[in-house]
């Protein structure tokens, strides 16, 4: 198949996501996700509808960069400290501890690990990406605060490597979630991380990696690509 | 004048005319009883007018026209004239009450009615002792036979049994008088006092016999089983009636007769007096029949005035008006009880609950308990005052613990039983029927109770209106129960208002008076008003409000001992009822009410000692007592901590706080709490107004503070209730006051002042707003509420500022506190308790915290989600008091420099410097405004860069958190509340071993289970009651004659 | 283990016994009665650990294997329990009363090859996938390259080597290939 | 025989009465024998009083032949004191009253139960 | 000294905090690092930090306490530093004492929490179950640091007679010899070992605990909030450490001898984080209670004969 006529079937695709989300054979909402009925003190009934009422159910918005000495600065300081998310989602997350140690050291670069979204601005897809984690992915992703970045770690998360054939893993990772770095091999090492970073350094520097805006301009594209395959979708389109 | 030989003609003739006329039918019959009762009780009332009011004589009536010896001779004189009165009203009253059931059993019946009366009417006034022993067979005879008003064996096993008593009693009595004849040749009373029976060389024996037998008559403990027997079996309306006229007849037989007997007797009679006092009310506890109950009660009652008796050479002038006290609360409240017992007809006490359903009975058994008990303003707790004080004085100490003791168990049953008439469950009982002619006696006494009360008062320093006035106030409220909330809410505050007014120049310059004054009246009006955030009547919610009000400015404006006592009392009566508004307040109300009495009752007898050697009654006499100050001091001290809820005493607390409604846990936790706190000041200002020498005592109450500060803030970190948080608070809180005030020094007792205008200002801030909101929630736990913040931003903002006011942390005025503690501290040298205390305010945080967090942060609950701000009517106060609190954060000099000038008059030395606003003590300083402002300014620096810096933040929903990758499922599994500081009660579980609770249920369980082994002596059968006659006979014979 | 077989033959009608080990023999046994049988052998026979329990794919025959195996910590020897049952319409009587893990290796075997146990708890829920709608993923019928191809986005030029036949010609590219090789490659 | 007289045997008859009556009342479980000493219990209290008031020699103190015969002249003083005779009366009098009600209670008792033990009448106890 | 002048040397005062602050933030990490043999982060990383972590382009609110949480944090921090005299001049009026008349050790003690409630709101109004946690934690544990730390400070106050942090520190002046180290070593040792637990390192992190509750209270504060708390944390960080060497190292006469004495006292407790483990909370609470309460105990009780 070419290149071409994958495009085409893609968007042919897309256009059938969401009714093939509602086609699904099975009704896939959970019972704690099914609207209920709450008794308030006064006696009076309240639905609750429990995929809406809670979260902020907006779009993300796209953050221009503002350009000018400032911008140049503060991409200097975000590329001199690039704070991890700890999340493992593959095989390859066992190659980022080594990181950590004297023999690598990632510190001297500015790299740090996170344990939470909220204050990291890197995230490692470290491998294989199974759809299961794909959805835990994506709302970790998006819980991140702009600009971030994600390094692909593997060669799966490029073609599927050699879970191209799974039911359950997905073969193309910038279908789901913007790109910045790829690091190809099967597993690469910690070595090849490393260069991700100064990679993604790099790009940071010259103000390139704004994946961050690319996702929030294709968001639709992104969310109807990634509800295709999650069918029990039972989070909110954008996950703040 | 209507010669008395007619209430005895009256009854005969009447008991005749009834044979002859009863064809004329029952009710005619009837109707002539109550009409011969009514001659009777006019000719008693027209006599004691006479005596009362007028100059009568004491006059004897000859019968037969002989003088004594040759014939019998009835006196009529003051005492005869009440007593008579007494009786015959009791006989009208309950020959109304039981009209039916004597119709129901013939005409005979009503003869025999009369007959009873009759006779007891000649025991009363007869002096001649054959003619007593005559008509005391008489009327016992008349009462066997008139048990058998009620029908079924119950009732005829207790007449035989009562039957077979008097008999043996009889048989005694009747060999005694033969014997006393045989001595002295007469049988003349008078005749046998002047031949000094007791004197004469075997007539000792003779007035053994005689006196034996009257006091038997009287059912001592333990050989009264056939009269609590008749108590319980007989018809209710004969039950009230033997109750209020046969014991009270027996009883001045009894005082008679003494009269023979002589001095040496009175010991004896007093003995055993005390043991039916106690015995009986002890085994009163473990009753579950109220009759039965009620009977122990009687028979207590009755020991207690044979103690009296006993004393009477002692008591001297005062024996007839503490006799008349006891008495009159005795006769009316129990013969109420007993006819209510009637009406409601349950004997099971949780039966109760039933009354309910007709509240103004309610009113009507908490008359006649609270009667019983000695509350005032009822006749009983101004004889008992006046009884305590006397016995105090003259060193019958022994005596004092044990009336009070039995008191004390007298209550225990009594409140209980009132506890499960007010807040036991009713909807599974059957309503009962009212019948007026049953209602109106019932009425009759309890108005007589309050006419009674009135009167009696009227012979002591509380006799002044001005008392009067707050209860009259209740009263008016009482009558408007009727009216919706608003207006009586308006009419409450509206008469709170005045009354500050009234009282204002009274207490102008007393700086002391006026901070607690301005907390009772300020903190009541601004809890009253958040009453208008209710619906409906509230029925009965304003009379016992201002009632607590009432007492509380009475304890203030008291100028003498019974004054504040009086006020005690009506205090705590009023706050029990508060309490116990509550919706499973039952347990928590009871224990309130036992912990005060127990309290009021150490205030009591510290109060008597205090009185010996002085002659006066002023407040300022326990500025300087003379006798054994130290037990003054500890039990006033012991007293007022029951209020304060020193650990030890605060068991009460948690629950009456926490189950208390929304408004009533400022008042009775902000508000009533200080009353506990100005006793001991007044108590501390005894002991150091002079020289401290007292250094013993005050080192105790230190470290008693600091550790109830401890336990109180320690236990409030594991509550799950919001409100029994803020309770258990608030033992902290007030650990700290005494702890403070124990120091005494100057910086010591600013301290504590400081805490106490602090403690009101921001406990009355949480509690109204915590109360607020679960009004609004409809649940008190706080793993339950979260959130809330978004829901009630006004309410989160008020107890922001009342925990951090709470907590200590600068700028706000817990600060204030904490700094000038440090510094009494170092001063006073106690660093260990000082530590403990700083301990205890780190721990405040962490229950600080959890209410606000568990509450008003975290994850709101999906059922929340439309709660309303809570309601304006609470905002009002609560905004108001935190005003308060701002002003004293930002102007302390303004709160403090008064304080330190009032605290100058008691303790001079060590007074803090003020240099503008800045207080300087000898260790430190600190300058409340400037801190403030300093923060302030700070802070708003920050924050406006802040917010500058992220305007364009985005506003998330409460389940965007990163959670792992994972969405929450649900808010409720989502808020960290319940049990959250596990790790530390893991750490410290050591200190929360309820001890305390521990040793009260033990102390509970002793007494029960003494209670229940000791009433295996009423075995049920008569022959063993007359074998406890035999006994008792024998062994107080071992102990008078002496073998 | 001879004694065993003995006994559970008089009992039930056994099929296939196989002798792996000393200490491990299979037997089938028809569905009907194998729930008892493993029952008999928990109760009875000190059979008291469900090491594990499996299904295997028969698509040739149009069966699944469902296979019970059984641990005696007394005697440390292990007995197989093997159940067909019906392709097409799978369905087994359930066990989740016996051992509590056999809750989880049913919910599993329901995911992943479509059998039905009447009454097994949480049969329902998810346990590897979340949100499956297609068929069992376990089933051998079940095109997993076909299903990829149509849901995830295939990168076009994917080449596939055998790595064997790849590694050979790139490390020795002018020795030809034996025929023990090539039989070996099979 | 000189130290006793009639006075002293009839004491002496009178406390004994008392005994036994009391004996009967406090040990016999049976309500009628416990009437019974009851009524016993009140002969002997009267002979007592009767015998407390009499006065060796005297007699009667009813105004008759009698009294002529003591040989006294002042009738108070030939004849015993009359009042432990009136006493005795009214005491057989209320005596008579206290027994014909326990009787009566007896007879209703043995309706309710059909028994006359006395401790099978415990349904009131502590 | 006139306010202005006064406002001047204040401000010059907290910006050498803060930067020292990150500084021997960063220090720390460089010695932990080439302790394990590594290159290590370089010196002027928290100052990267601060300037990515306030430049996000979007930033969250979950409401208003969230909002308000790192000003009262940055708020406590730096009030702790206006509480404070740094650099004892020798007049009561110097140039470094900051406001310090208006309170004394007390304001300090109360005013230390002043931050941690705050921050404990914010926190809380996130939702987050972790963030609760790590305050649970946190406020458990700094009741079982407070009681010995207090029993010290009482102890040190009754060995001067003074309350006034400005005293104590000019009490101590004259030499090694007249710290309270050596003239009330109790105290000294209560303070050394309760200071572990009020500058909050492993072993006592239980309230941060990144891999356990992901950093606890912080766990929702990203982006300017973080910059904030980042600022306060390096100035509480020197403040603690300034007020434990008022009190027990003799103060500071230069700014030199504050850094190094700071330093130094800084060291102690990542020294020993370096060595031990974390700590459950009701372990680190019995600890506390045992040899630091004992010593503090001991360090009154002797001034009570």
């Amino acid at each position: 198949m070419s290149e071409l006529d994958l495009n085409n079937k893609t968007s042919e695709m897309l256009a059938n996501s969401e009714a093939n989300v509602k086609n699904s054979k099975k009704n896939f909402t959970r019972p704690e996700d099914e609207k209920r009925e709450v008794v308030a003190p006064d006696g009076s009934i309240i639905e609750v509808n429990p995929l809406y009422d809670y979260f902020s159910n907006e779009k993300p918005k796209e953050e221009k960069p503002r350009g000018g000495v400032v911008e140049k600065f503060l991409n200097w300081a975000r590329a001199e400290s690039i704070w991890v998310l700890g999340f493992g989602t593959g095989c390859g997350s066992i190659e980022i501890p080594p990181l950590v140690t004297p023999r690598f050291d990632m510190f001297r670069y500015g790299v740090q690990m996170r344990p939470t979204p909220r204050q990291s601005n890197a995230f490692i897809i470290s491998g294989y990406l199974s759809v299961k984690t794909l959805k835990r992915v994506i709302r970790t992703y998006e819980q991140m605060p702009s600009p971030k970045y994600i390094l692909a770690l593997g060669s799966c998360t490029i073609n599927g490597g050699m879970y191209y054939d799974s039911y359950s893993t997905i073969n193309r990772l910038d279908k789901y979630i913007p790109v910045d770095v790829y690091i190809a091999g099967c597993m690469p090492r910690p070595e090849a991380l490393l260069h991700g970073f100064v990679k993604l350094k790099q790009l940071i520097k010259e103000g390139k990696a704004e994946k961050a805006n690319e996702y929030a301009r294709n968001f639709d594209e992104y969310k109807a690509n990634q509800k295709k395959i999650i069918k029990d979708w039972n989070m909110p389109d954008y996950n703040w | 004048m209507v010669t008395p030989i007619f209430i005895v003609a009256t009854a005969l003739g009447a008991g005749f005319a009834i044979g002859v006329l009863n064809k004329f039918g029952k009710n005619f019959t009837g109707g002539l009883v109550l009409a011969a009762i009514t001659f009777m009780t006019f000719i008693s009332y027209q006599w004691f007018s006479a005596f009362q009011f007028g100059d009568q004589t004491p006059e004897y009536v000859y019968t037969a026209g002989f003088m004594p010896p040759l014939s019998i001779n009835l006196l009529m004189g003051h005492y005869e004239a009440f007593v008579t009165l007494l009786i015959n009203f009791a006989g009208l009253l309950g020959g109304i009450y039981m009209f039916n059931s004597l119709k129901n059993r013939g005409s005979n019946a009503q003869v025999v009615y009369l007959i009873m009366l009759m006779g007891l009417n000649v025991m009363v006034m007869t002096r001649d002792i054959f003619n007593l022993f005559v008509f005391m067979e008489v009327s016992s005879i008349a009462i066997a036979g008139l048990i058998l008003l009620e029908k079924g064996t119950r009732s005829m096993g207790a007449g035989f049994k009562y039957i077979l008593a008097t008999s043996i009693i009889s048989g005694f009595l009747l060999i005694g008088i033969i014997f006393a004849y045989y001595f002295t040749g007469t049988l003349n009373l008078d005749g046998m006092i002047d031949a000094n029976l007791s004197g004469i060389k075997g007539g000792a024996v003779a007035v053994f016999m005689i006196m034996i037998a009257i006091i038997l008559e009287l059912k001592p403990f333990p050989a009264n089983g056939w009269g609590l027997d008749l108590y319980e079996g007989s018809n209710a309306g004969f039950s009230a009636v033997v109750s209020a006229a046969s014991a009270t007849a027996s009883f001045f037989v009894l005082s008679k007769v003494m009269d023979i007997a002589g001095p040496e007797w009175y010991y004896y009679i007093s003995l055993i007096g005390a043991v039916t006092f106690v015995g009986s009310n002890l085994l009163g506890i473990k009753q579950e029949n109220t009759r039965r109950m009620l009977g122990y009660s009687s028979i207590g009652q009755l020991g207690l005035l044979m103690l009296i008796l006993g004393f009477r050479d002692i008591l001297g002038d005062q024996t007839p008006y503490i006799v008349f006290g006891i008495l009159i609360s005795h006769y009316m409240a129990k013969a109420g009880l007993f006819w209510i017992s009637g009406i409601v007809k349950s004997k099971g006490l949780k039966g109760w609950a039933v009354i309910r359903k007709k509240p103004f009975f309610l009113f009507l058994m908490g008359t006649f308990i609270f009667a019983l008990i000695g509350f005032p303003p009822f006749p009983s707790f101004f004889a008992k005052w006046t009884l305590v004080m006397e016995l105090v004085k003259t060193g019958n100490m022994a005596w004092v613990v044990a009336i009070l003791f039995g008191s004390m168990m007298e209550a225990v049953y009594l409140f209980r039983w009132f506890g499960y008439a007010i807040k036991g469950e009713n909807e599974h009982l059957e309503d009962f029927k009212i019948e007026i002619h049953k209602i109106v006696p019932v009425w009759m006494v309890a108005i007589g109770l309050y006419v009674m009360g009135y009167f009696t008062a009227q012979f002591t320093e509380v006799g002044a209106e001005i008392n009067f006035i707050p209860l009259a106030f209740v009263g008016l409220l009482l009558a408007l129960d009727f009216l919706p909330v608003f207006v009586k809410n308006t009419i409450a505050i509206a008469g709170m208002l005045a009354y500050s007014y009234f009282i204002y120049p009274d207490l102008e310059g007393d700086t002391l008076r006026l901070i607690f004054e301005g907390i009772f009246m300020l903190g009541g009006i601004l809890a009253l008003i958040a009453g208008y955030a209710y619906k409906g009547t509230r029925a009965g919610f304003y009379p016992v409000a201002i009632l607590m009000y009432a007492g509380l400015t009475g304890i203030i404006e008291a100028k003498t001992t019974l004054e504040f006592f009086y006020g005690w009392e009506l205090m705590t009566a009023g706050s029990y009822f508060l309490i116990i508004r509550g919706k499973r307040s039952m347990p928590h109300g009871l224990s309130y009410m036992l912990f005060s009495i127990g309290g009021a009752y150490a205030l009591l007898a510290g109060l008597g000692i205090a009185h010996v050697g002085q002659d006066s009654f002023a407040m300022d006499i326990i500025n300087n007592i003379q006798y054994i100050p130290y037990w003054a001091y500890g039990l006033l001290i012991a007293g007022f901590l029951t209020k304060t809820a020193a650990v030890g005493l605060h068991i009460w607390l948690p629950g009456a706080h926490g189950e208390a409604e929304s408004d009533v846990s400022p008042m009775v936790s902000a508000i009533l709490l200080k009353a506990g706190v100005f006793g001991v000041v007044l108590a501390l200002i005894g002991m150091g107004a002079e020289n401290n020498q007292y250094t013993e005592l005050a080192y105790a109450l230190g470290w008693l503070g600091a550790i109830t500060a401890f336990v109180g803030n320690l236990m409030a970190i594991f509550q799950e209730d919001a409100k029994r948080l803020l309770a258990y608070s608030s033992i902290g809180q007030l650990g700290y006051i005494v702890f403070g005030l124990a120091m005494m020094t100057h910086l010591g007792w600013l301290a504590g002042f400081s805490y106490v205008i602090n403690h009101f200002l921001y406990k009355a801030v949480l509690f109204l707003t915590i109360g607020a909101v679960v009004m609004r929630v409809g649940t008190h736990n706080m793993y339950e509420m979260g959130g809330l913040i978004k829901r009630m931003p006004l309410a989160f903002v008020a107890v922001m500022i009342g925990i951090i006011a709470l907590s200590g942390v600068p700028p706000l005025s817990g600060f204030t506190g904490k700094w000038l503690f440090y510094n009494a501290v170092l001063e006073k040298g106690w660093y260990l308790q000082g530590a403990l205390f700083s301990f205890s305010g780190i721990l405040a945080f962490m229950y600080l915290w959890r209410l606000i967090h568990t509450v008003f942060l975290g994850q709101l609950k999906d059922n929340h989600r439309n709660v309303k701000e809570i309601s304006i009517w609470f905002l009002i106060p609560i905004y108001t008091l935190i005003a308060g609190l701002m002003v004293y954060a930002a102007k302390p000099e303004w709160i403090l420099q008064p304080l330190g000038n009032m605290i100058a008059q008691f303790f001079p030395d060590g007074q803090l410097i003020w240099d503008g606003g800045t207080a300087i003590s000898k260790y430190g300083q600190w300058s409340g405004s400037l801190i403030g402002m300093t923060i302030g300014a700070t802070f708003m620096t920050v924050l406006i860069w802040l917010m500058l810096s992220t305007r364009k933040a985005h506003k998330v929903k409460q389940f965007d958190i990163t959670y792992s990758g994972e969405r929450p499922e649900r808010p409720e599994t989502t808020h960290v509340a319940y049990n959250a500081f596990e790790g530390l009660y893991k750490a410290m579980w050591v200190a929360t071993i309820p001890l305390v609770e521990t040793f009260w249920d033990r102390v509970t369980n002793i007494l029960h289970d003494t209670a229940g082994f000791t009433r295996r002596l009423y075995s049920g059968n008569g022959q063993a009651y007359m074998l406890h006659i035999v006994f008792f006979i024998l062994i107080t014979y071992l102990v008078i004659i002496g073998g | 283990m001879k004694e065993l077989i003995e006994k559970l033959s008089s009992k039930y009608e056994l099929q296939e016994v196989v002798y792996q080990r000393d200490n491990l023999v299979f037997a089938a046994i028809s569905k009907e009665n194998a729930i008892e049988a493993v029952t008999y052998l928990r109760d009875y026979e000190g059979y008291t650990h469900l090491v594990m329990m499996s299904c295997v794919d028969w698509i040739e025959d149009g069966k699944y294997q469902l296979l019970y195996l059984l641990h005696n910590p007394k005697l440390k020897n292990d007995i197989g329990i093997k159940v067909y049952i019906d392709r097409e319409n799978p369905e087994m009587v359930s066990a989740h009363h016996l051992w509590k893990s056999v809750w989880t290796y049913q919910r599993e075997m329901h995911e992943s090859f479509g059998i039905v146990f009447p009454g097994s708890p949480r049969l329902e829920e998810n346990f590897v996938v979340e949100g499956w709608d297609e068929t069992p993923f376990m089933r051998r019928d079940f095109d997993t390259h076909e299903y990829a191809e149509k849901t995830y986005f295939p990168r076009g030029n994917r080449k596939t080597n055998d790595p064997a036949e790849y590694m050979r010609k790139k490390l020795y590219p002018n020795q030809p290939v034996t025929a023990k090789q090539r039989k070996d490659d099979k | 025989m000189e130290y006793i007289d009639l006075g002293h045997i009839s004491l002496l008859i009178g406390f004994l009465l008392i005994l036994v009556g009391f004996w009967g009342v406090l040990t016999q479980k049976n309500i009628i024998k416990i009437i019974v000493g009851f009524s016993i219990l009140n002969t002997g209290i009267n002979i007592l009083i009767v015998s407390l008031g009499y006065v060796k020699g005297k007699t009667a103190p009813i105004i008759d032949n009698a009294v002529a015969q003591t040989g006294y002249h002042d009738v108070s003083a030939s004849v015993v004191d009359p009042v432990p005779q009136a006493l005795v009366l009214t005491a057989i009098v209320i005596g008579f009253g206290v027994t014909a009600l326990m009787l009566a209670y007896a007879m209703k008792l043995y309706k309710a139960k059909k028994t006359l033990e006395i401790n099978k009448f415990n349904d009131l106890k502590w | 000294m006139n306010i202005y002048a006064k406002l001047a040397y204040t401000i010059l005062g907290f910006l050498i905090v803060l930067n020292w602050g990150f500084l021997m933030g960063a220090t720390m990490r460089k010695i932990g690092a080439r302790m394990a043999g590594r290159h290590g982060i370089p010196f002027k990383q928290p100052w990267i930090n601060l300037f990515k972590s306030i430049s996000t382009r979007t930033v969250i609110t979950h409401g208003i306490m969230y909002y308000i949480g790192p000003v009262f944090r940055l708020t406590g921090g730096i009030g702790l530093f206006l509480f404070m005299p740094m650099v004892f001049t020798g007049s009561p009026d110097g140039p470094w004492t900051n406001f310090s008349f208006e309170g004394d050790l007390i304001l300090i003690m109360y005013f230390n929490v002043f931050g941690m409630l705050g921050m404990a709101l914010g926190a809380g109004e996130g939702g987050h179950p972790y963030a609760a946690m790590g305050i649970t934690r946190g406020l458990a544990q700094h009741a079982a640091v407070e009681l010995p730390l207090t029993l010290a400070f009482l102890s040190i106050a009754i060995q001067f007679d003074t309350f006034s942090i400005y005293k104590i520190v000019e009490a101590q002046q004259g030499g090694i010899m007249h710290w309270v180290l050596f003239t009330n070593p109790f105290a000294a040792a209560a303070i050394i070992l309760a200071m572990l637990g009020a500058l909050g390192h492993s072993p006592f992190n239980l309230v941060k605990a990144p891999n356990e509750i992901l950093i606890g209270p912080a766990t929702e504060y990203e982006g300017t909030y973080l910059g904030f708390m980042m600022s306060a944390g390096a100035t509480l960080h020197v403040m603690e450490a300034v007020l434990f060497m008022n009190l027990v190292f003799g103060g500071a006469t230069s700014w030199l001898e504050l850094i190094v004495k700071s330093f130094l006292i800084y060291f102690w407790s990542v020294f020993v984080g370096m060595v031990f483990p974390r700590f459950k909370i009701e372990q680190s609470v019995t600890w506390f209670f045992k040899v630091p309460l004992l010593l503090g105990v001991l360090a009154v009780i002797i001034f009570m004969f």
